[in-house]
């Protein structure tokens, strides 16, 4: 077993070494980067069978747990972290054919939007979360800017929206404190019921807003799509892969576990289905590729949102493992993309057209996600789909189940329309060289498989964070148990 | 173990795709051994109708039976399947010389074969929908792989169809599994007859919807014309010929194993028909017609068959609905005869096409001197099509209509006949035109299709009128099928059938065909014979004629038909579909300009509205 | 008045309002709620524990210059919750410097401005004289500032923004001052590599990482809180060369 | 009327702050103001933070020489430590801000934010 606390001070501490580093080797960053993230997926494995056991409450500075800050590494916790960092791993793979100007500098903000990800769901202190979501925003404005151009607008515009977001979140957070007189998520959790309903009321709502910015609600989304089309590839990879995992992780976390009420799930509930719809009609709209993947993600955050939200295990379960599929699929759709926009220097869907017979890798990569999300069976979106539609009736949603339905027709029709101009038309432009993605191809692809074959590969860690989701009271015993 | 009919071509389709890539010809070659394995062995499993395979797994929570069984039903629909793919695959080893995506047609065939053995063996919901989905989706690869840019257009309202249809497929049988708690069709059954009749209808309805879609059947037909006029040529009779039967089967299975006919029984009914059948019957009669309309103005000839495969799957479906013993028998028959006169019209076409390199008859003619056995076979399965004894294709159409005037159905009846009489216009045409008629200059140099290709041809020639002579081996199976799906038994022997109204004996009139066509041929050989004489030698007013191709009419060849039901085509309901999606996006469009129009204060502005709004909701409850 | 402004106006008001009545609840029995202003109730929150330095150990009296070997022993509370007890969010502070700074350098470097600037001139003698005295003596300010920061209002934050204050100064004055980028990225990194550090070097002598692992002394005497010296003047360091760095940056950008 | 405006004049005035800088960050084109806008909320939260922790008549959180011991009565001090935290935080986030708008300046010649609509639909 290794301290998890590693998790978050290693990259730190690798990320202030970056500019050191750069001046030791130019080539140096881009494997450090590499191998920090796996070296995070290792901790977190040797982690694994100890965290499926019991959650592991971990003090930090040695304080007792409740009184200062102290993280929480539950199954679900467990997770999310090993979502974002297992997507940090396999973009690091894919970065290693890029080449970045002010390389060191992406590196220490790739390395630090991880580690504020996965600070995000591992702290146990609702300041502490603060802090983690302003790290990787922070990180993800100046990313963001990475690619030129446009993307200083894109950034500007998510840095206002980010801003409002943090002041709702920190104003929620002082009305707690004051009320409670606690910054720990387990004591808040403890008195939550003692908490004024109106007090109650209008502190959720402020977290609602603070940290549905974060994971892409509508109307707080507007943002995401200006991002995701100017970032740089990896840079939207890590954020629909990690960042958006971290933002459903706190979104649940909150609304689960420190504000249990049947009323702000509904609303959660309404959100996560709108943006469900909105986000697949405006998808079906778009002539950018990129964007097109943008508000497919969207619609899938509502899709997990309002799935996650109707507060029963299946359908909890349901949601998770749909944020597990999203997050392989939306990474390996982002890369593929990547490439096939540089083979056509353009990122308009129509000039893609013919690119399956010259670029295999990228085109293959974009087909199988495709697929994948689309729910084809043995592919892992079609265990997810099968869940989320019998959780979903089960809840006696069956207005929900049409809706999700409905869009996922609408994203059949989307996704098929890049996926024939691939192979089924001819070449229209010049095509250029780009970076070979084979390996992280690979890899996603055989987790693609793997988790559509054989799912229960999965499913103990997927059944006991739903437990812990569902149960705060389990989270508040062994956070004060020791009381 | 019915798992290997399922995973054995499944696996081949992989290596077929990986050797196909060296070798054109490699991967049609293991599809027809796939193809001839499957065959053979199923022919083992023949009577052996108590094998059942199942698994238990529990993903995820929920406790999942897989089931598997073998049924005469079942077994019909396999075998069937296998035979069209030796053939087909025989046929596409030469004919995929210049085929770009000939690889992605092995593979994807392949997996298809599996997945349809799958879906007939499968004896529990989810089985179905997961090799539904699997058949699906890679036939959705294989009509996109089309030649014509409309193959895309085509293959894409097909999978958006499907799709839809397949996911209201799964809602409805998830919610049964909530309420029994297990997928298998026959506790399925139990419920729903158990059930309130309602509710039990809505989801009998809802369940074949998918099936609905497949089958081509009114209002869910519109995909059928494009996706089977524009796929490959190669797979073009199998579409036709079995993937519309799937959706007959799937049927089947609504109707009987689920009970749907058991739930309607004691409501409103018609001449003693419940409502809802009589419905379903309407829909064929429906679709029997604006089949046969639609296919007569066509000027595609793939086009053509493929609106003319609408229309002979609404005799199906009015022999399926009217449930009695000789309409189920005579739906069956049609099923398997529809099969095979219309995979060899197909695989005729593709000869054409593979010679010619067209499709549009207009540009064709007088091929019956270079292509004299695909001549040959085309005329067999027309005559087939329609109707004309001594072809199989008579004898089932005789007996729907046998079950029709039984009951007294009128309109069915006359819906029925009109479908016959006017098949005959829309296949003589392309008879005409293909291969009677002047040759055009650029086919001067055609020449008869290679062996490979020309044997599919034969043996299903040959199959026409063996099961015109000889209906009784069909009958033998369906009457199994008939026992096991507790319907009545129709009495026959090895070449007749005893219909309502009589008897009839084939052989009896297959000798009479023979002896009249005999003494056609005497008078042919030895009467005087007919002169040839050029096309241009001719007396034409003093006028000189140099052009050759203005004696052939060929297009617009029934435009005074045609002109009768202007009105009624130009109303097509492809235009209704595509109105409704243009409207949703329209809508999305709307909002999408509305709400993320790039401006940051609206974005500022939205975040601070829903606090109030939501605030002034949870205010108000 | 557009009607957009109008209406923003009443939409923020009445979002105002909202806010407003969480401050106006008046709470049934057993209720809790905020607490009035000016009246926070102290005892039922963690900080009590942290005023009386018990959360590890047991509670008693602690004494001004008398009490040693407390479990945190800065005499400035607020410094010992920024410091000590909640370090890590501290830790995560400077990150978020440490980030903001990287991606200021990255945008204003990452393309080459099109417009031209004004152009730099000298600045008056008056400023320059005065800058030349003044800048030693803010340099000195503000490692008092942060070198006292258990014992005084102040610490590593102000000490760093007084030492930014003091190059910012010398850049104003004098536009031909140029301060290497590779040293400020070398006093940068080294004092985060120096914080982390001694977060990690907690975690492997006590078990738990940012752990205080020093003898803690006296309260009030200047050698005394433990590590908290030290943090604070890592935080000084990095935080002086960071914003120092955004404002060379943007002067230069 | 004293009393009234020493036990509203933190509260009612934060609101007061976040009202402002809303409203100008969703009226104000020009992109500095916006910033403008959104350092004023992020004080005003702070001063509330820092007013949630009020102790009337009571000390600064810091032992010396006049206040020996910790029986006296102290303000909160962890809001106080938040609020150090919120200001660097909201330091770095405008930092930034105001390069990007440097840069944006830059492209578009413009600092009129409802006239960069390059991303939108």
């Amino acid at each position: 077993m290794v301290n998890l606390t590693l998790i978050i001070a290693i990259p730190l501490l690798m990320s202030f070494t970056m500019p050191i580093f750069k001046m030791l080797n130019q080539k140096l960053p881009k494997v450090i980067a590499l191998l920090t993230t796996a070296f995070n997926l290792l901790v977190l494995t040797a982690n694994f069978s100890q965290i499926m056991d019991s959650a592991i409450i971990i003090e930090l500075g040695g304080w007792q747990a409740p009184l200062a800050i102290n993280l929480y590494v539950g199954p679900l916790a467990l997770l999310a972290a090993f979502l974002i960092n297992g997507s940090a791993f396999i973009l690091s793979i894919y970065n290693l054919t890029q080449d970045y100007k002010f390389d060191d500098k992406f590196y220490l903000l790739f390395l630090m939007i991880t580690a504020g990800a996965s600070g995000m769901v591992m702290t146990g202190d609702l300041f502490n979360l603060f802090v983690f979501i302003e790290i990787t925003s922070i990180a993800a404005y100046s990313l963001t800017a990475f690619a030129g151009r446009d993307s200083y607008e894109a950034s500007f515009k998510y840095l206002v929206i980010g801003g409002i977001g943090s002041v709702f979140m920190l104003l929620g957070i002082g009305f707690t404190y004051s009320a409670v007189g606690s910054l720990n998520l387990a004591e808040i959790a403890a008195s939550a019921g003692l908490i004024n309903p109106l007090l109650l009321q209008i502190t959720a709502l402020l977290f609602l807003i603070g940290v549905g910015i974060e994971a892409e609600l509508f109307p707080l989304n507007f943002w995401v799509p200006d991002l995701y089309t100017e970032a740089p590839t990896a840079v939207s990879g890590i954020m629909s892969g990690a960042v958006s995992a971290a933002g459903i992780y706190a979104l649940a976390r909150i609304f689960f576990t420190l504000f249990p009420a049947q009323s702000f799930l509904n609303y959660l509930l309404y959100l996560g289905a709108i943006t469900l719809i909105l986000g697949e009609l405006i998808a079906y709209q778009q002539k950018n590729i990129k964007r097109m993947l943008a508000y497919s993600s969207l619609a899938q955050m509502g899709l997990i949102v309002a799935v996650i939200s109707l507060g029963t295990e299946g359908a909890v379960r349901a949601g998770l493992f749909q944020l597990v599929n999203h997050s392989i699929l939306k990474i390996l759709l982002f890369i593929s993309a990547g490439v096939l926009i540089s083979a056509a220097g353009s990122k308009n869907i129509d000039d893609l057209a013919g690119l399956g017979s010259k670029k295999k890798t990228a085109a293959f990569g974009f087909t199988i996600a495709a697929m994948g999300i689309l729910g084809v069976p043995f592919l892992n979106g079609f265990i997810s789909k099968f869940m989320i539609i019998s959780s979903s009736l089960n809840a006696d949603q069956f207005l929900l189940t049409v809706l999700i339905l409905l869009a996922a027709v609408i994203e059949i029709a989307y996704y098929l329309k890049v996926v024939q101009k691939l192979y089924f038309e001819d070449l229209k432009i010049e095509v250029k060289k780009t970076a070979v993605i084979t390996i992280p191809v690979v890899l996603l692809t055989l987790m693609i498989f793997g988790l559509g074959i054989y799912p229960q590969l999965i499913a103990d860690p997927l059944e006991k964070a739903a437990a812990e989701l569902i149960n705060n009271g389990s989270y508040i015993m062994t956070v004060l148990g020791g009381m | 173990m019915l798992t290997n009919y399922i995973f054995i071509p499944i696996a081949a389709a992989f290596i077929a795709y990986i050797l196909n890539k060296r070798n054109r010809k490699a991967g049609a070659v293991i599809t027809a051994l796939v193809s001839a394995y499957l065959l053979l062995s199923l022919t083992a499993l023949y009577g052996r109708w108590d094998i059942t395979q199942s698994f238990n797994l529990s993903l995820m929570g929920y406790k999942i039976d897989f089931l598997l069984a073998v049924n005469p039903l079942s077994w019909l629909f396999a075998v069937m399947t296998a035979a069209i793919s030796i053939l087909i695959a025989l046929f596409s080893i030469n004919s995929q010389e210049n085929f770009k995506f000939s690889s992605v047609f092995n593979l994807n065939f392949l997996i298809i074969i599996g997945s349809m053995i799958g879906i007939v063996f499968a004896r529990d919901f989810l089985t179905l929908f997961i090799f539904w989905e699997l058949m699906t989706w890679t036939s959705f690869y294989l009509i996109s792989a089309g030649k014509k840019k409309m193959a895309g257009r085509a293959a894409y309202r097909y999978i958006i169809l499907s799709a839809g249809a397949a996911y209201a497929f799964l809602m409805a049988a998830i919610f049964i599994f909530q309420q029994t708690g297990s997928f298998a069709f026959d506790s399925a059954a139990e419920f729903l007859v158990a059930n309130s009749p309602a509710q039990s209808i809505m989801l009998l309805l809802v369940i074949s919807l998918p099936f609905i879609v497949k089958a081509g059947i009114f209002p869910l037909h519109i995909w059928v014309k494009d996706a089977h006029g524009n796929a490959p040529k190669e797979f073009s009779p199998f579409l036709s010929g079995m993937m519309l039967k799937i959706g007959i089967y799937g049927m089947i299975v609504v109707f009987y194993q689920l009970s749907f006919f058991k739930i309607i029984e004691n409501t409103i009914a018609y001449r003693g028909l419940p409502l809802l059948s009589y419905l379903f019957a309407l829909l064929g009669a429906v679709t029997i017609i604006t089949g046969t309309i639609l296919a007569i103005r066509q000027e595609d000839m793939k086009k053509l068959v493929a609106y003319s495969s609408i229309s002979q799957m609404g005799y199906i479906i009015i022999g399926i609905a009217i449930a009695t013993p000789l309409g189920f028998s005579g739906s069956m028959l049609h099923l398997m005869n529809h099969l095979i006169f219309k995979s060899t019209i197909f695989l005729a076409l593709a000869a054409v096409i593979y010679r010619t390199g067209t499709t549009k008859m207009y540009e064709m003619g007088g091929l019956i001197f270079r292509m004299p056995l695909t001549f040959a076979a085309y005329l067999t399965a027309i005559i087939a099509l329609a109707g004309i004894p001594p072809t199989n294709g008579f004898i089932s159409k005789w007996v729907i209509y046998q079950a029709l005037i039984e009951k007294g159905y009128l309109f069915l009846a006359i819906a029925a006949f009109f479908g016959s009489i006017a098949s005959f216009m829309y296949v003589f045409k392309p008879l005409s035109t293909v291969f009677l008629g002047q040759l055009k200059p650029q086919h001067q140099n055609i020449k008869e299709v290679p062996l490979l290709m020309k044997i599919p041809m034969l043996i299903l020639i040959l199959v026409i009128v063996l099961f015109g002579v000889f209906p009784g081996i069909q009958m033998n199976i369906i009457n199994q099928i008939s026992g096991y799906l507790g319907i009545e038994t129709v009495n026959y022997t090895l070449y007749s059938i005893q219909g309502a109204n009589g008897a009839w004996n084939s052989l009896l009139i297959f000798n009479i065909f023979s002896a009249g066509f005999i003494i056609a041929l005497l008078l042919f050989s030895f009467a005087k014979k007919s002169k040839l004489v050029g096309l241009l030698d001719t007396y034409s007013s003093g006028e000189y004629i140099t052009d050759a191709e203005s004696y052939h009419y060929a297009y617009q060849y029934y435009r005074p038909f045609d002109r009768l039901f202007d009105n009624l085509a130009a109303k097509s309901l492809t235009d209704f579909y595509e109105t409704l999606t243009k409207n949703l996006v329209r809508s999305g469009e709307g909002l999408r300009r509305a709400l993320a129009a790039g401006k940051l204060q609206n974005y500022a502005l939205y975040s601070v509205l829903l606090f109030v709004i939501l605030a002034a909701v949870g205010w108000i409850i | 008045m557009k009607f957009r402004n109008f209406l923003a106006l009443i939409i923020v008001a009445v979002f105002a309002f909202i806010i407003f009545q969480a401050f106006t609840i008046v709470p049934a029995a057993g209720e809790i709620t905020i607490n009035k202003f000016g009246q926070a109730d102290l005892s039922n929150r963690t900080a009590s524990r942290y005023i009386n330095k018990n959360v590890n150990s047991d509670s008693k009296k602690v004494i001004y210059k008398e009490s040693s070997n407390l479990e945190s022993g800065s005499a400035n509370i607020v410094t010992s919750v920024v410091a000590n007890y909640r370090s890590f969010d501290t830790l995560g502070e400077i990150t978020v410097l440490f980030l903001a700074a990287a991606g200021i350098a990255i945008v204003l470097n990452l393309e080459k401005s099109e417009k031209s600037r004004f152009a730099a001139k000298e600045a008056s003698l008056i400023l320059n004289t005065g800058i030349k005295i003044i800048f030693p003596l803010l340099l000195l300010a503000g490692a008092y500032i942060f070198i006292h920061g258990h014992l005084s209002p102040g610490g590593g934050f102000q000490g760093g923004a007084v030492i930014a204050t003091a190059f910012l100064l010398k850049m104003l004055a004098d536009y031909k001052f140029e301060i290497k980028e590779k040293s400020i990225t070398l006093v940068e990194s080294a004092a985060g590599i120096v914080f982390v550090g001694l977060g990690l070097y907690g975690l492997i002598t006590r078990g738990s990482f940012l752990e205080n692992f020093l003898a803690t002394g006296t309260v009030g005497e200047l050698f005394s809180g433990g590590t908290i010296a030290v943090i604070y003047t890592a935080i000084a360091f990095k935080v002086g060369a960071e914003l120092t760095n955004i404002v060379k940056s943007l002067i230069e950008a | 009327m004293l009393n009234f405006l020493e036990e509203w004049s933190f509260f009612g005035g934060s609101i007061l702050l976040i009202l402002i800088g809303l409203y100008g960050v969703i009226t104000r084109k020009n992109m500095i103001k916006i910033l403008i806008s959104l350092a004023l909320m992020d004080t005003g939260v702070n001063l509330m933070l820092v007013a949630l922790g009020y102790v009337k008549a009571a000390n600064a959180p810091i032992l010396n020489s006049v206040v020996q011991t910790n029986t006296a009565a102290f303000v909160d001090p962890i809001p106080q430590a938040l609020v150090l935290t919120s200001i660097v935080i909201g330091t770095a986030v405008l930092g930034l801000g105001l390069a990007l708008v440097i840069k944006i300046y830059d492209k578009f010649s413009t600092l009129d934010i409802s006239k960069i609509r390059g991303l939108k639909w």
